[in-house]
């Protein structure tokens, strides 16, 4: 097998440089690449591109990045808990370019696939549609939407092996395994770096070709957004 | 005149056993709570998980499991977890028998609006513009006056759209009503002790009433 | 949970009709559903257009149903190891549409994720492409191939549960979970069928959304097409 | 002049440590017998799998676990399973390093014509026209010249294509040639034994060869 191990954040992320396009995996805080978001804080790289479905909150996740004033678009379905990010966009620093978040998965997908564009019906007939190529078929109509291009693509895994596979763990899943296939450079944090071997080939969710880079990252919070509870007695879902 | 439950409950009339159901954000997650007991119903959560269950207990809240509103939740038996790409393709082809979600406004050509109003901070669209434009059956969940009295169920949108000709039914705090085919909106049942006139000046798009219209039965 | 479960492969057919389109996963004879295919034979449903990657071999497989002629079409990438299927071929009873193995794998993908149309540069400048749109993407040519169309899809998975949930063994997996997403009706058999709740969530290749019956199989023979096997004292990949 | 054997080993000084590699049928099959030990090279195999192990010891074989030419193979430490949609994906998304395989024809231009031959059974292109029009990096295995001493290295090839204009190098059992962006090949290297007038009879195809081509080191 080929060894993608690498030995910490740091050195995973060493050759991003100002200006370059990220995919980060993560759905809100659940999933996020913890360790190679501090380790691009530490670094300073700015003027970033972020492709992500959401900018994290004030203090965490990519709204980290969003403080210390690194990023200079963000590409996302849906980025409300922000009050910095609401400022910088307001304030015209920061650029947003907001996309249907099916759209934005299977842009990702596309890539991965080697396929240069998709057809969605998402969009169509809205603002989201404003300067897209429309096609129909059998009756429906559908947005001609490009593959997504990123110099480097974050994801959080739970398990990983030296050679680059990854496994994921519950709903932290989401966009990783999608952006994992479409970085040029893939770059994978992992809760628990295995030899090969120690993962069984049928449980794998990203095969180890489309990964570059892996390490064992550490101390992870794994913030909660919103802790929804319910007490023995109750038998509603919600509240 | 009925609540936030009410409209829910109203809703989760409309679904049948075998169903696999999409819930919005707001009242359509509170359907959830009135889904008859034995009803074999999946509930979808767009971020890649079809079977959520309830809220977890107090000190079993695991970070990882979330919903679509990045709230924690529980799996159930025979639960299974997906990629955000799975899970919109299973949208985009119709797998999902039930999508229920909020509007601002829908029109009577069945346009809705439920993402952006100019002037205020946009927060995005999420997953809204990929399931109007693919589920093959939604419930919009709406409130059909603003505070001012004022239609929200209109002649044309005035918001930016999320969708176009997409919704066939909504349940306000007044009334059923489906969207014709041809345009327009066909009252189908009133809220208990709610007029069919007071229903007609509540809607500004054009609304088609027999004289007779029934009361819901909320039971 | 939704109960997909029915009791065996001639209910699960039951409403195939003469002249339906079926897809059949499997590669050679790894991961056929055999015992749908004995039902088939048993039914003796004809008129049927098959969609399946290869057409198995004279006496198992696909080569059931061809020997009994109860095919019109094969729609394959690869149609080898068949005498029966070749003169059936030569005389003009069976029609024959081969595509490329990449084409026919993301034609079945791209009707689960509900998109009508993919790009794909596979056939561009060759007779695969007669007829077809190419675009050019980025400097490169790419032929337009429709999403696949079948009234049923028949898949065999190792484990599943009622719900429909499926987990491959292998290389068994090969076409059948994106054939699981295509078809209008998806017939799944398994090797051992399981309550909800047996299976880890994170492992299922196939959600049972896309599965709408599921029984357990029996008699599997999962006959080897090649068997090529090493001595003890050999380090060489093949021989 | 090479065997089949010589042709495999020619090609295996090709692969770099950290390739993944798909191999044809045929003499590229061959080629893992030659890869270097110690050297870090991943198989893939397009009916689904990354690390194809050799074959399995006798009464090891496993009726699950075969590779693109329907043989019983193992996996290694590392391995991984996949469907073919995903398969085909990391090779149209040209995550695969090299891919070799085997043809009847090339062509000046880089065409390759390797799946049918008219009035002959066709028994399909099964993943060549996906692996040659995806592939940026590969090697073609093949015939320098038929039985009848007739070259399969033409101006344009007279059978049916699998792909145009992706053919970069080609390993025969003659020679080592590259085609160049122009059009025409381009003699790199000769077998043991081989002289470079004979490798030129032995082209139809336009040729270019300096007056000294080295022979092949094949160890």
């Amino acid at each position: 097998m080929i060894n993608k191990q690498v030995s910490d954040a740091d050195e995973a992320i060493r050759d991003i440089k100002d200006g370059n396009t990220l995919m980060l995996g993560g759905f809100g805080l659940c999933g996020i690449p913890e360790n190679c978001i501090a380790a691009l804080v530490r670094k300073g790289t700015s003027q970033l591109t972020c492709i992500s479905n959401n900018a994290g909150v004030d203090d965490f996740g990519i709204g980290l990045l969003l403080k210390s004033r690194q990023v200079k678009k963000m590409i996302s379905s849906y980025v409300g808990e922000n009050a910095e990010f609401e400022r910088q966009l307001l304030s015209g620093e920061l650029e947003v370019e907001l996309i249907p978040q099916g759209t934005l998965a299977t842009r990702c997908m596309a890539a991965g696939y080697g396929m240069p564009a998709i057809y969605t019906p998402a969009g169509v007939g809205t603002e989201v549609a404003e300067g897209k190529e429309t096609r129909n078929f059998n009756g429906k109509d559908y947005l001609m939407e490009y593959a997504f291009e990123a110099d480097f693509a974050l994801v959080k895994a739970w398990k990983g092996d030296t050679a680059g596979n990854l496994i994921f763990r519950s709903t932290s899943r989401n966009f990783n395994p999608v952006m994992a296939m479409a970085g040029k450079i893939t770059i994978a944090e992992v809760e628990e770096l295995v030899q090969p071997g120690e993962l069984d080939p049928d449980h794998i969710h990203t095969p180890g070709v489309y990964v570059h880079r892996i390490f064992q990252g550490k101390e992870y919070e794994k913030r909660i957004e919103q802790r929804t509870v319910r007490s023995k007695s109750e038998t509603n879902y919600v509240g | 005149m009925l609540d936030k439950n009410g409209i829910a409950r109203r809703i989760a009339k409309e679904i049948r056993d075998g169903y696999y159901v999409n819930l919005g954000i707001g009242i359509p997650t509170l359907v959830a709570n009135y889904i008859p007991e034995g009803m074999n119903i999946v509930l979808q959560s767009e971020n890649g998980l079809l079977g959520m269950g309830p809220f977890p207990y107090e000190g079993e809240e695991d970070p990882d499991l979330i919903n679509a509103g990045k709230q924690t939740i529980t799996t159930l038996p025979g639960s299974s977890i997906f990629d955000s790409a799975m899970s919109f393709g299973m949208i985009r082809s119709q797998k999902i028998d039930l999508t229920i979600l909020g509007a601002m406004e829908v029109s009577e050509q069945g346009d809705i609006a439920n993402w952006k109003i100019p002037g205020k901070m946009v927060k995005g669209m999420g997953g809204a513009m990929d399931l109007v434009a693919s589920a093959k059956n939604i419930i919009v969940a709406m409130q059909h006056i603003n505070k001012a009295g004022e239609s929200k169920l209109l002649p044309k949108c005035t918001l930016p759209l999320t969708g176009v000709k997409c919704i066939r039914k909504i349940v306000t705090e007044l009334a059923v009503l489906d969207v014709l085919d041809g345009g327009g909106f066909r009252l189908i049942e009133r809220a208990p002790g709610v007029s069919v006139d007071f229903i007609k000046q509540s809607t500004s798009g054009k609304l088609f009433a027999e004289a007779d219209v029934k009361e819901m039965d909320l039971n």
